[in-house]
């Protein structure tokens, strides 16, 4: 079990009072939302691809546990400069270590929210429709652990 | 028996560990699930040790035992319930499994297009979905019953709402399991029945902290779970007046609730036997019975009492802590439960602080969207006490709250730049 | 591992006693419940000892805990099986409910008027009446497979059948709880298959006696009971494969299955929580997930083949007991059931006499009327046999068999005259 | 419990296979007929009642287990004479002891179909309706211990 008191060390604070590009992006190409119905989170994030297929910029809005904020700064802060092929290769596992303190289960769902919403981010043209993979996908990866369900 | 906590704990093995920090446990998730004494644990280990078999169809010296004790069971329930007659005690897998057991039985047989079903806004999950389920399969409405300010609910609100609606069913909880607010199961249900209506209480949060009376309050189901009683997982209790549970539709199909089977088709036998298809929870009746026993020898008044007291307490201190804004209202309107939000302080991260003093609470909306929508908020955590929690207890919750406020308030923090890399 | 029923013996406590007539206790009647060994009965007494907290919804340590044993429950049981994911993995009340679930959201989602629902004969109830049901409720019909005279089910009659009626589902069990016949369950889903129909294998007597691979089998549905392989009640399981899953509509409403609930309506979340409505059967799946590593460790392969060596022997020596009728086809082609009958005696009588001797077998129609109904019995009795049964068992069964159609046979009693009373 | 070898003494076995008025009655006034899904076990009931309300014959049918068959006998050589008040007055528990040895709840429901039966029969001439009361009770009188359910 990790000791929870770690989870909350300076290194997330401060992402989570000053974090990275939150704020709206008026000229992205790409975006998408999600939530985390566990913990209410909800993430959105906008980004502008170039035609290299290269994220010049990367922005997020969203409300949240201190996890599920400071964990999507910390993602956006990384992948800005990013091409898509880096990203999709980024895995779950890359974002837990990225974030740092060992999570629980639960609270992995927290730091993966914003993981989860960028790589649909990825299929999702701001004016288009979805692609055609990440609809067989079901329109977000799956990853590990127990599902998103509610809590009580 | 004088009450003390402090000697009841003994009787409850995982009251003695520590969580992951090391620090000792103070379990305040009742409302989740309560704990179980050993003699829960020992009366299932003994069925299975000792005297176990299926129930009802076999003769043989086993089956013949834990039939016997199946049916005690059954008997201890409805006593628990002071209702008229065993056969309308109906084992379920819980209170969710209990409510869409009337809702598809009762409710596809008595009501039909246009029909309402009332509940409150207050609702768990449990007991709003299967209403959701019954508009969309028969076309009726579910109207909600709003709170107000102080987190309850006026009769003439209720009075009023029954006129308007002339609902087939008032389907309602006996306890708020995000509020606390105790709501008055027998005038209601007197008010329902003068309009016509049929009552449904969930008594999920009920039954583990009063002494609930089914001809008293005279509803027509009652419905609660074993998890919440100290009793064990995988099993609920359906009550229903008997001319309900002769009247109604079977649920579900298979064998024990079955007079004949032909390839033709099936005649149903009579309750409660009708409801419980398949082999039924045999040992958790049993852990259930001993956990009512248990109940009972400590006595739920005294339960009530106490539990009241640690939340008089709790409610008290978390109203002077800054920024904490306390849901519902005031403790002598509420059971053991004390749910709060905090200024600009999620409430997982107070849940999970709290873990690590020790302190277990929930943190979410406790299956009770609605109710959370109309307060505006997305989360909430909850301290929800049992016989067992103390005094000392509430106050190491509370501490741990105040380093909350101090942990995640605004510190002026810089996000420090990132090492540069060379990819 | 060499296998050894006598040295498994000592794994399962309530083995060591002896029935009311003072007899050691020789329990054949496994096909109606088995029993646990120390190992189950202690996994679930350590979850509520020291880690129970309700699952999935709490971020504190023992909730932590708990969801991870249950999900950990639920990987167990995915490999048991070789799903493919355990989102597969869906835990039920039991056999009776897992057909049900599939009734009630696979069957009205895809069922229609004039539609067939094509089962076995030899079905037991649970895989009768909730198709019954379905009938009533959408119009389809059901139809039977007849079983020939040597108590199984060709595949041509299979194939006709499929081509007759195009069923929409064939549901069939794996093996009967009464014939002992096992059916084949890879071969006959792949010609279900081939004339488009889905097919549901209800594996509430394989599960316990053989390896399950679902890939293998390719069913659309596999359906199993906790209590039948050595686990606790209270707890079952339903396989399906994810596509149905996804597709299905939720069955019971409650916390848990829910992505957001409004007053407007509800929608569900993904499988397999969008049919494991409210508090799941925590302990009940920990304890689950021990039995099936039990069976694992001593081998399925081992237990059957044990079995039926038992099997052999009670069916060999049964046929030579005058006027008695053994039901089913002949020991190869079955699993550890022998089902009997005897002329001019009641099943119910032999098994009260077997009692007396310790033997504890089942008498009755066994929740399978319809096959009674052709086999024109009303009833018959059964031994079933598991891993801790010994040869010695089996002929202390026979024996007592035996007494039996001496003290009942006609022996030209008189009834006494009753005492003259002066009333 | 009950020692099960005592519940097949001879008592038993010899109204077993010589009953007492096992057959057909023909010119009945009551009749009526029950099952006992947990065994198959069957009874039929016929019964002549005279003017004063007192059972001149009565006659049963049926098959089953030799607890169902031997204490259907007992009773029928047990009520022939009485009033129909007196038969009305035998309670399950009398039932229970004419029968003689212990019997477990499971079996009790074998020796209670019988009496249960006769009770019935007094409710149901055979060109008429059921009477009220009968009706009203559901048709057969209840008895405590588990009811009547299928075994498995
Ligand atoms: C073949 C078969 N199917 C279904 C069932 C029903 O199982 P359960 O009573 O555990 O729901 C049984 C056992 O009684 C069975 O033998
Ligand atoms: C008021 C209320 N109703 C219903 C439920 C659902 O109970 P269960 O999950 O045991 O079915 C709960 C508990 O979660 C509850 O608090």
């Amino acid at each position: 079990m990790a000791n929870e008191q770690d989870i909350y060390e300076e290194h997330v604070l401060d992402h989570y009072e000053d974090p990275f590009h939150r704020g709206p992006l008026d000229d992205a190409t790409h975006a998408d939302e999600g939530k985390n119905p566990l913990c209410g989170d909800v993430i959105q994030i906008a980004l502008k691809l170039d035609d290299e297929g290269r994220i010049r910029e990367a922005w997020f809005e969203g409300e949240g546990c201190v996890i599920s904020q400071a964990s999507a700064s910390m993602l956006i802060e990384k992948v800005e400069g990013k091409t898509v092929d880096e990203v999709k290769d980024f895995s779950a596992e890359e974002m837990l270590e990225l974030f740092g303190p060992k999570l629980t289960p639960n609270r992995q769902k927290c730091c993966l929210l914003s993981w989860r919403v960028l790589q649909s981010a990825l299929h999702s043209p701001i004016d288009g429709e979805a692609d055609a993979d990440a609809d067989a996908a079901g329109g977000s990866p799956r990853f590990g652990g127990p599902s998103l369900s509610e809590e009580s | 028996m004088t009450f003390d906590p402090h000697q009841l704990r003994d009787d409850f093995p995982i009251l003695r560990r520590t969580v992951a920090s090391g620090q000792p446990l103070a379990y305040l998730d009742n409302a989740a699930s309560t704990q179980r004494p050993q003699v829960v644990i020992d009366a299932m280990s003994d069925c299975y040790q000792n005297y176990y078999a299926n129930v009802h169809r076999g003769i043989h010296t086993l089956s013949e035992e834990s039939t016997a004790a199946y049916e005690a069971a059954r008997v201890t329930t409805q006593h628990f319930l002071n209702a008229r007659s065993s056969r309308e005690i109906v084992f379920t897998a819980g209170t969710t499994a209990g409510i869409n057991t009337v809702a598809r039985s009762w409710g596809h047989a008595n009501v039909g297009r246009g029909d309402v079903i009332l509940v409150t806004i207050a609702e768990h999950h449990a007991n709003i979905v299967p209403w959701h389920q019954l508009a969309e399969a028969v076309g009726c409405r579910v109207e909600f019953l709003p709170i107000n300010q102080s987190g309850t609910i006026d009769d003439s609100v209720v009075a009023q709402a029954l006129k308007t609606h002339r609902p087939k069913l008032f389907a309602f909880t006996a306890t708020s399991n995000v509020l606390g607010t105790n709501f008055p199961a027998q005038s209601w249900t007197e008010m329902a029945h003068r309009s016509g209506a049929a009552v449904l209480v969930d008594a999920a949060q009920a039954a583990p902290h009063e002494v609930i009376d089914v001809q008293q309050w005279d509803a027509d189901f009652v419905v609660f779970s074993g998890h919440k009683v100290c009793g064990p997982t995988g099993i609920g209790v359906l009550y229903a007046k008997l001319e309900h549970l002769e009247a109604m539709p079977a649920f579900l199909g298979g064998g024990g609730m079955i007079q004949t089977v032909t390839t033709e088709g099936f005649t149903a036998t009579e309750p409660p036997e009708k409801f419980e298809a398949g082999t039924p929870p045999i040992a958790e009746a049993i852990g259930l019975a001993e956990a009512l026993r248990y109940l009972q020898r400590v006595g739920l008044d005294n339960i009530r009492q106490h539990e009241n007291a640690l939340c008089q307490r709790a409610d008290q201190a978390l109203r002077q802590i800054e920024g904490v804004d306390v849901l519902g209202p005031m403790p002598d309107l509420k059971g053991g439960i004390v749910s709060f939000t905090m200024d600009r302080i999620h409430a997982h991260d107070i849940a999970q602080w709290l873990d690590t003093r020790g302190v277990a609470v929930r943190a979410g909306h406790h299956c009770a969207m609605p109710l959370h929508d109309v307060l505006g908020k997305t989360a909430s955590a909850r301290a929800s006490f049992y016989l067992y929690n103390t005094v000392e207890e509430v106050d190491r919750f509370i501490e741990a709250v105040q380093e909350v406020r101090k942990k995640f308030a605004s510190k002026g923090r810089r996000r420090r730049r990132p090492p540069v890399t060379n990819a």
